[in-house]
């Protein structure tokens, strides 16, 4: 059963990005996405849900023109950016244009320092270094940890200071749409906390768009406007946040709130099998 | 049920009277930065005991120098009654200190069976000569621990993905393999750095069922590093909190989750 | 068909590629010109078509001995190996395919024993040979060679066995004579990186040096010399480094740059002309540049393939065969015998000395001359100079003998001895 | 379709450990054995044996010790062809020094001495990693190479330098020297190359190989797993001379019948080991034989087999062409599948199993 | 005794007994010591730029020296002939980055590596079809390079210092440092190190590998067709050169493959270092010890910084 409420015909219209029925195959045999369509509004926070394996970082690669450098390529399905199709553009023009992704897995560079780090998100700006150092300190003031830090090799931060640093390293570029996979994964509640009031900041004053592929279903719909869950390389749902948020199967499944409340990871039952939307 | 569980309790409270391991006032810098300064505390045998703390705190670190990465500066560490200044990490691996990380670090070029069976190294002693030939007693014993290990994967439930090389799967179920890798280790302590990074909540229960039968059925103990606050505080027995290198609370999931120092440096308001 | 009936099928084992290349363009170009004109002009030898046929070999030893493996089956009647790297592989099999191997002045120096090595010729000279007319050489310049004691001479050469081989006889001969033997080898891989060399030459300051060196070592030594202010003329190359480019590196400062020759330079002999004639002209030579004939690697393979086609000539007088084959042409090398009367009607009046091959002796230790470079090329500068063969020839006895007890079931010479003709 | 495990049911784990539990794989591995053992020595003439055959079995021996190493331990090393030096030269020593023992284990034992020589040159990878251990196998390289033209000892005092390779028997049968045919010379190799194989089969698909890969892949990881990193690293060391040792020992005894080692153990024959396992595939024991197969075999075939077709082209030309073509079909088949031949052949296997679907 | 004397004595001895010579060694050192770090340099503006281990670069000098003086052997005028030569390594760079790294981008190191092995054969083979394989002399005096010597007096002797030499080492060094300065402190240099450390990672900040690829290919075409005057001036130009360029593997490992400072003093440790040791104690093992002693040198260092000299620190963390 597909709950697909037809997404709002005034998303449709100032989509930002527009992904139309995409299959992606790895190593020319592994079939990954089977045509996955999805739409961000101009300014919207969509997120992407769904359990591991499902596609989300491949989509989102898939986007970003990333899935070459890793022999996956879209072979079916178009890809549009501000109207425009980017599925065969370099990752870097893409970027240029104003969509840049955070990577799963943090990917800093190892060998530069924190702020070296910073600054090479800024690569393809052209405004002058006025701008950038202001961005830079607006970023310090974000993450106060990284400007402790800021000196040190990027090798050896800790893992969550590292997932700050690939953060703000995206936003010193200015973009127009962020990527954000995994935002949330390895830090501390309070800085999860913030990075999606920050998130909803630049959102507001900036009118940056976001696609966020997040595990932590609870925090993601709560700021997102519009969610997907993806399934095996497929859509399965999506709707609006709110609705998606009182959908007893999700609420069950992902955000682990049943009838009497919130559930005890201690009392977890072995035979538990989540339902599955497809077979 | 309850009596069962109740039955299960005792147990572990009965266990609890002997300390694996204790940690006394180690510190540890790097360059200028202060990563660990002074921080004593115990393991005890049979409980989950949760390190906590925010970003940067030297969580991570710790867990290095509990198993020979990291030489501390100053301090003691003791397990099972040795006490160690510098040892190798397989030192701490062959006295049975298994370990999960918080960047995934399987070996990546090999299938998720291969990786579950490296565990098994240390168990293994057939010699170099009957690894030539691998029949006979070689094979026997490759055998026993492809069955030790398949009860792992059956465990686990990543049966479908045995011979699918770890590199391209997806990061929860790399997760996964490398509990199974460090379960396979069969140690007396193991320790989880962020074990349910990147999983949602469906996975995440899996995942504190398999941690909490671990350590119920083969008394594991277990130290565990762990950023959401509702898993730490339903699995774990006690917690450990760090901030910026210090020792800031230890004591039983309630009395941290009440104390001030902690909700403001780690938990926030909204916890 | 290059193994048709009516031809005598001769493979050159060349190397125009690779890092050696330099010098093996213009010996592969002599040698094939100077067959392609007895084609052209005789039509053969004694009027058999010669069918030639070049591999290359880049003086690698894998494609060299592949190069033998595949000639093999089209009966060449003689090989030439073209590095003393594959030379070494084919001595072996030359007695079980019955093809003789030519290795024109270098190779195994032992090869000149012709009771142990009845398939494998190295006329005129050997290694050793050159040494001790170096020695030869330095005892004439200082006035006789009681004059030779308390000097120094240099070897600077190829850390590799073709470099190291002199080092025997000059050892003997430095005993014998009180001059003091100073060695400086160069790796294979610092060919063209010689200063530390040369910085030990300049604080032992020895009267003499003798030069075995090969490829871009020479060029290198010739420039290092020029730098360090070592007297060029007391330089002297083995004939392997006596190419054009060896010098012209140096420029017109290498002038007075010496190296062995047991041929000489130049186009004004009669074969040259003709090969100018039969060959150039018709545009059927390979040289890139007219100018490189003549030049002094370019006569030796001239002076190579003269040597084989007399080899088949006097197989063909002595089977009175027309088209001849291996065994054939292996009683001819044996029988070889150059005569001054024979250079002239072969149009090398002057040009190469009498060579004379035995069965015992196939290498003949012939006389040699000192070439010098004078700016542009080489001219001779000296008479011909016998080598010590009394000196040489016990070292060969022995070697040859050494290699017989080394490979174990070496077999006994079975081929007759031609009588003298 | 035609290739496919369906159907094909393990019921016990020694079954599904086998190296090739699929029973088309080892039909093809039988049909492949007896080609090699009775077909090619009944129709391949000698030229093909000589220079075909009997040069690819021995750099597939090399390039299956520097797989170990480098594929599968990911130790980088440009010592190979020395360490095929080393072992050339024991097997002339001890053959000289005991005539009476017959060949063949002299030409296996040989790998011991070129073992440990390689742990000596390993030494250093405690240390050193990446890249940076280039270096120290590369002092191996020159070193070895520098001793074998300085002590004379080593190439028992011969005037020539070289390695000059006496007659020996094998079943009353000459089997090294001149008189060896090439059949001969053939069939032992493959015996030997064969047996090696399996060996290293073996070896890898234990708890040895699990243990270098882990090494490969983490090595920090795979020391917290308690593999002691210094003896695994040695052992693959240890293992990987002793291949190449046995393929010099081979390569002078069974195909070059003697020559300059010096010049034969160069630093292009290190590298041209090094090609053939990365074209092949890291990691992969068909790898090396597939990589051997390209690197040694393809250039022979431009350089003979285009003749042979009837277009005539001069050899500089050919040889140049060779060179081009070579480097061309090397980046060629790297943006193909940066992971090798094998993994091709991989791919090519996964598709046969899909067939007729596309995926 | 002897020995212990002859090892640890007599060197010295001689080197106070003539410090002239020992002053030349040094020279002689240092020069090399440039020349080797003219070729490593070469390398490391690849590999800082791409984590591409550049096997090609041997080649790359050959086959600039060789398009030099090729085309002035066809008449083309001395420094027109260098404008063109410039002109072609810009067109190679252009195509290697087409061609081979453009497909291979997040590709393992040693694939790459690899890679620039094809690209080596590929060299060779055009390099030897178009100018054949004759050695060709060097036109350095057409370049107005200088000729002759400066003979010092100096410590009761004479030391000799050749003018190509001296020139020689102010180009490098001068080129260095210009090098050192765009690595250092401009946004592309950041960019550069940024895409050695990973690929991917760079892609998704934007930098745009293409255009940085084909800059350093292009500067290292440059580096390589000066390296290549300079050698060839020492001896001649030909295949056989490319062998030199192995040494500048121990100068890399020496001073950090990703360091420009490193290449020049891991050269001139190797330089001086092989020079004195070939000098003062190579006579006792025979000699021809420059074959190894600088990989000997450069493993010593290596035990006690893994990294090298300058290299970037080795990052292990879990
Ligand atoms: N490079 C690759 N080659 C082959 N298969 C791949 C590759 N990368 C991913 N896959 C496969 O694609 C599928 C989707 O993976 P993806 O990483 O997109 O999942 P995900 O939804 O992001 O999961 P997670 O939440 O664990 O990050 C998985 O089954 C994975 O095995
Ligand atoms: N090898 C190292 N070199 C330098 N600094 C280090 C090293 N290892 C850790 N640090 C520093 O020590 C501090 C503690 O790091 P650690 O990784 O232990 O943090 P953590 O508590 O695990 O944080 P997170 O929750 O973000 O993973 C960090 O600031 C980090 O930068
Ligand atoms: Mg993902
Ligand atoms: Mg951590």
């Amino acid at each position: 059963m597909t709950v697909t409420a037809s997404s709002p015909a005034a998303a449709e219209a100032d989509a930002i990005l527009s992904v139309n029925n995409i299959e992606v195959i790895y190593d020319h045999v592994i079939l990954v996405l089977k045509g996955v369509s999805l739409v961000v509004p101009r300014q919207g926070i969509v997120a992407l849900l769904g359990a591991n394996g499902a596609g989300k970082t491949t989509t989102l690669k898939a986007i970003s023109n990333l899935l070459r450098t890793e022999r996956g390529e879209v072979t079916k399905g178009s890809i549009e950016f501000e109207g425009q199709r980017v599925d065969r553009l370099s990752a870097s023009d893409l970027v240029r244009r104003g969509c840049i992704q955070v990577m799963e897995g943090r990917h800093c560079f190892a060998h530069l320092t924190i702020e070296e780090n910073l600054m090479t998100g800024a690569f393809t700006r052209r405004d002058g270094s006025a701008a950038i150092a202001g961005d830079l300190e607006a970023i310090y003031d974000y993450f106060p940890r990284l400007k402790q830090r800021r000196s040190s090799i990027a090798g050896f931060t800790s893992g969550g200071e590292q997932q700050m640093c690939a953060i703000g390293r995206a936003m010193m570029s200015r973009p127009k749409m962020i990527l954000l996979d995994e935002p949330s994964m390895g830090l501390a509640p309070q800085i999860v906390d913030e990075i999606f009031e920050i998130v909803r900041d630049l959102n507001c004053k900036e009118q940056v768009s976001f696609l966020l592929a997040e595990q932590n279903t609870s925090i993601a719909l709560r700021y997102a406007s519009w969610g997907y869950i993806l399934e095996n390389g497929r859509v399965v749902l999506d709707g609006d946040a709110r609705m998606l948020r009182d959908n007893e199967d999700v609420k069950e499944f992902y955000l682990g709130v049943s009838g009497a409340g919130r559930r005890s990871f201690r009392g977890v039952k072995h035979y538990k099998r989540r339902k599955r939307w497809l077979a | 049920m309850s009596a069962l569980a109740e039955m299960l309790q005792g147990e572990v409270a009965r266990a609890a009277a002997e300390t694996l391991l204790t940690v006394e006032n180690v510190s540890l810098t790097f360059g200028g930065v202060r990563a660990l300064s002074d921080i004593s505390f115990d393991i005890r045998k049979g409980e989950i005991r949760a390190i906590i703390g925010p970003n940067g705190a030297g969580k991570t670190s710790m867990l290095n120098c509990i198993n020979g990465f990291y030489h501390p500066r100053s301090g003691r560490i003791t397990f099972k009654g040795k006490t160690r200044q510098r040892m190798r990490p397989y030192e701490a691996a062959s006295q049975g200190i298994a370990r999960t990380f918080q960047n995934v670090a399987l070996f990546k070029g090999m299938t998720t069976l291969d990786n579950i069976l490296t565990g098994r190294t240390l168990k293994m002693n057939r010699n170099f000569f009957w690894q030539l030939l691998r029949h006979g007693p070689a094979m026997r014993e490759e055998i026993e621990h492809r069955i030790y290990c398949e009860d792992i994967i059956d465990f686990l439930e990543i049966e479908h993905i045995r011979k699918t090389p770890v590199g391209k799967l997806p990061y929860g179920l790399q997760k996964r393999v490398e509990l199974g890798r460090a379960l396979a280790m069969q140690p007396d302590l193991l320790l989880l750095d962020e074990p349910m990074a990147g999983m949602n909540l469906e996975e995440k229960e899996d995942m504190c069922r398999f941690i909490l039968d671990v350590n119920r059925h083969f008394r594991t103990t277990i130290a565990l590093i762990e950023h959401d606050m509702g898993v730490v505080m339903d699995i774990s027995d006690r917690v450990v909190v760090l901030e910026y290198g210090h020792k800031i609370a230890d004591g039983t999931p309630d009395e941290v989750k009440a104390d001030q120092r902690v909700i403001d440096a780690y938990l926030g308001v909204s916890h | 068909q290059a193994a048709a009936q009516d031809q005598i099928y001769v493979p050159l084992l060349t190397y125009r590629t690779g890092p050696f290349a330099g010098s093996g363009i213009p010996i592969a170009d002599g040698m094939r010109d100077y067959l392609e004109m007895l084609n052209q002009r005789d039509g053969g030898i004694g009027g058999v078509k010669i069918a030639i046929e070049e591999c290359e070999t880049g003086y690698d030893t894998k494609k060299g001995v592949e190069c033998y493996e595949a000639t093999k089956s089209k009966n060449p009647v003689v090989v030439n190996p073209y590095s003393t790297g594959i030379t070494l592989q084919l001595i072996p099999r030359a007695s079980v395919d019955k093809i003789p191997i030519l290795s024109m002045a270098y190779g195994l120096s032992a090869s000149a024993d012709g009771n142990t090595f009845p398939w494998i010729f190295n006329p005129p000279v050997t290694y050793w040979d050159g040494a001790s007319v170096m020695v030869g050489y330095m005892a004439q310049q200082l006035g006789g060679f009681d004059k030779l004691k308390g000097k120094k001479l240099g070897l600077i050469h190829l850390d590799a066995p073709y470099g190291k081989e002199p080092i025997p006889l000059l050892q003997d001969l430095s005993k014998r004579y009180g001059f003091e033997l100073k060695l400086y080898p160069v790796p294979a891989a610092d060919m063209q990186n010689q200063s530390g060399i040369w910085l030990g030459i300049r604080r032992d300051r020895p009267d003499f040096i003798y030069n075995q060196g090969f490829g871009a070592m020479n060029p290198t030594a010739v420039k290092e010399a020029l730098r360090n202010n070592f007297p060029i003329d007391k330089l002297v190359g083995v004939w392997w480094a006596g190419g054009d480019d060896d010098a012209r590196a140096g420029g017109a400062e290498a002038k007075g740059y010496k190296s062995l020759n047991f041929h000489q330079a130049g186009t004004n002999f009669p074969v040259i002309q003709d090969i100018l004639k039969n060959v150039a002209d018709k545009n059927l030579s390979k040289v890139d540049n007219r100018n490189r004939i003549g030049e002094n690697l370019y006569n030796r393979g001239v002076y190579n393939s003269m040597l084989i086609a007399e080899a088949v000539r006097t197989a063909q007088k002595l089977t009175g065969k027309k088209v001849v084959n291996g065994e054939d042409v292996r009683r001819g090398l044996e029988n070889l015998n150059i005569s001054e009367q024979r250079l002239k009607e072969l149009g090398m009046e002057g040009f190469a000395a009498p060579v004379q091959v035995s069965c015992s002796d196939h290498n003949g230790h012939n006389k040699v001359f000192m070439a010098e470079w004078d700016g542009s090329k080489y001219v001779k500068a000296s008479d011909w100079m016998a080598p010590l063969k009394d000196e040489v020839r016990p070292l060969i006895d022995s070697a040859a003998k050494e290699y017989a007890a080394g490979n174990s079931g070496w077999p006994k010479r079975t081929e007759a001895c031609d009588k003298a003709t | 379709m035609f290739y496919r495990e369906a159907g094909q049911f393990k019921t016990t784990y020694a079954s599904d450990m086998a190296v090739l539990p699929i029973l088309q794989d080892r039909i093809g591995l039988a049909v492949i054995l007896l080609i090699g053992f009775v077909g090619i020595p009944l129709l391949g003439g000698n030229f093909f044996l000589q220079t075909v055959m009997i040069p690819f079995l021995v750099f597939s021996l090399a390039a299956i010790g520097l797989n170990i190493l480098t594929g599968y331990t990911g130790l980088l090393s440009l010592g190979s062809g020395a360490f095929m030096g080393v072992g050339a030269y024991a097997c002339y020593k001890l053959t000289t020094i005991y005539p009476g023992v017959n060949i063949v284990i002299w030409i296996v034992a040989s790998g011991f001495f070129a073992a440990a020589i390689g742990v000596v040159f390993g030494l250093p990878s405690l240390r050193i990693k990446g890249f940076y251990l280039i270096v120290a196998t590369l002092a191996a390289q020159f070193f070895l190479q520098w001793s074998f033209v300085r002590i004379p000892w080593l190439y028992n005092y011969n005037a020539s330098g070289a390695i000059e390779v006496p007659q020996r028997l094998f079943a009353g049968i000459p089997l090294t020297g001149a008189n060896a045919t090439p059949v001969t010379r053939y069939l032992v190799l493959l015996g030997i190359v064969t047996f090696l194989t399996w060996i290293a089969s073996n070896l890898v698909h234990g708890r040895i190989g699990r243990s270098w890969m882990a090494v490969r892949d983490m090595d920090i990881a795979a020391e917290l797993m308690g593999i002691r990193l210094l003896p695994a690293k040695l052992l693959a060391f240890a293992v990987s001379s002793f291949y190449c040792g046995v393929a010099g020992a081979c390569m002078m005894f069974l195909w070059y019948g003697g020559g300059e080692a010096n010049d034969a153990f160069n630093i292009n024959q290190s590298f041209t080991i090094l090609f053939m396992v990365i074209i092949g595939g890291l990691g992969s024991l068909i790898g090396s034989f597939l990589g051997a197969a390209f690197i040694s075999i393809l250039p022979t075939a431009l350089k003979f087999g285009v003749p042979a077709l009837g277009i005539a082209i001069p050899g500089t030309v050919a040889e140049h062409a060779t060179y081009i073509l070579l480097g061309a079909l090397i980046i060629f088949f790297l943006i193909v599948e940066p992971h090798g031949l094998a993994r091709l052949w991989q791919i090519g296997k996964q598709k046969l199993r899909m067939w007729p679907f596309p995926y | 005794m002897d020995l212990i004397y002859s090892i640890f004595v007599d060197p010295f001895l001689q080197m106070a007994g003539a410090p002239d010579l020992l002053v030349q060694t040094l020279w002689e050192g240092f020069v090399g010591g440039i020349l080797y770090a003219l070729i490593a340099l070469g390398f490391v503006l690849i590999f800082k730029a791409s984590g591409v281990f550049n096997f090609a670069q041997g080649i790359m000098v050959v086959f600039a020296a060789l398009t030099l003086v090729g085309l002035y052997e066809k008449g083309v005028p001395a420094f027109l002939a260098l404008a063109l030569t410039i002109g072609v390594m810009f067109l190679i760079a252009a195509a290697v980055e087409r061609v081979v790294l453009r497909p291979l981008v997040n590709q393992p190191d040693i694939i790459l590596f690899m890679a620039t092995f094809g690209l080596t054969y590929l060299l060779i083979g055009l390099g030897e079809a178009i100018f054949g394989g004759n050695p060709k002399v060097m036109i350095a005096e057409q370049l107005y390079l200088p000729k002759g010597a400066v003979d010092i007096k100096m410590l009761g002797g004479v030391v000799t210092l050749q003018k190509i030499d001296i020139a020689a080492a102010v180009i490098a060094l001068a080129m260095i440092a210009c090098l050192s300065v765009f690595f250092q402190y401009t946004r592309i240099g950041r960019a550069l190190r940024a895409v050695a450390d990973s690929h991917k990672a760079a892609l998704s900040v934007g930098i745009s590998l293409n255009q940085i690829w084909v800059i350093v290919w292009f500067l290292a075409g440059v580096v390589a067709l000066i390296t290549g005057i300079m050698w060839g001036a020492r001896s001649d130009v030909s295949f056989a050169l490319q062998v030199v360029a192995l040494k500048a593997l121990p100068v890399l490992v020496l001073g950090g493959f990703t360091s420009i400072p490193g290449a020049v003093v891991g050269g001139l440790i190797i330089g001086i270092g092989e020079k004195i040791g070939e000098f003062y104690w190579g006579p006792l093992v025979g000699g021809a010890t420059e074959s190894w002693l600088a990989y000997c040198i450069a493993l010593v260092f290596l035990m006690f910084r893994p990294q090298g000299l300058f290299g970037e620190r080795i990052i292990e963390r879990i």
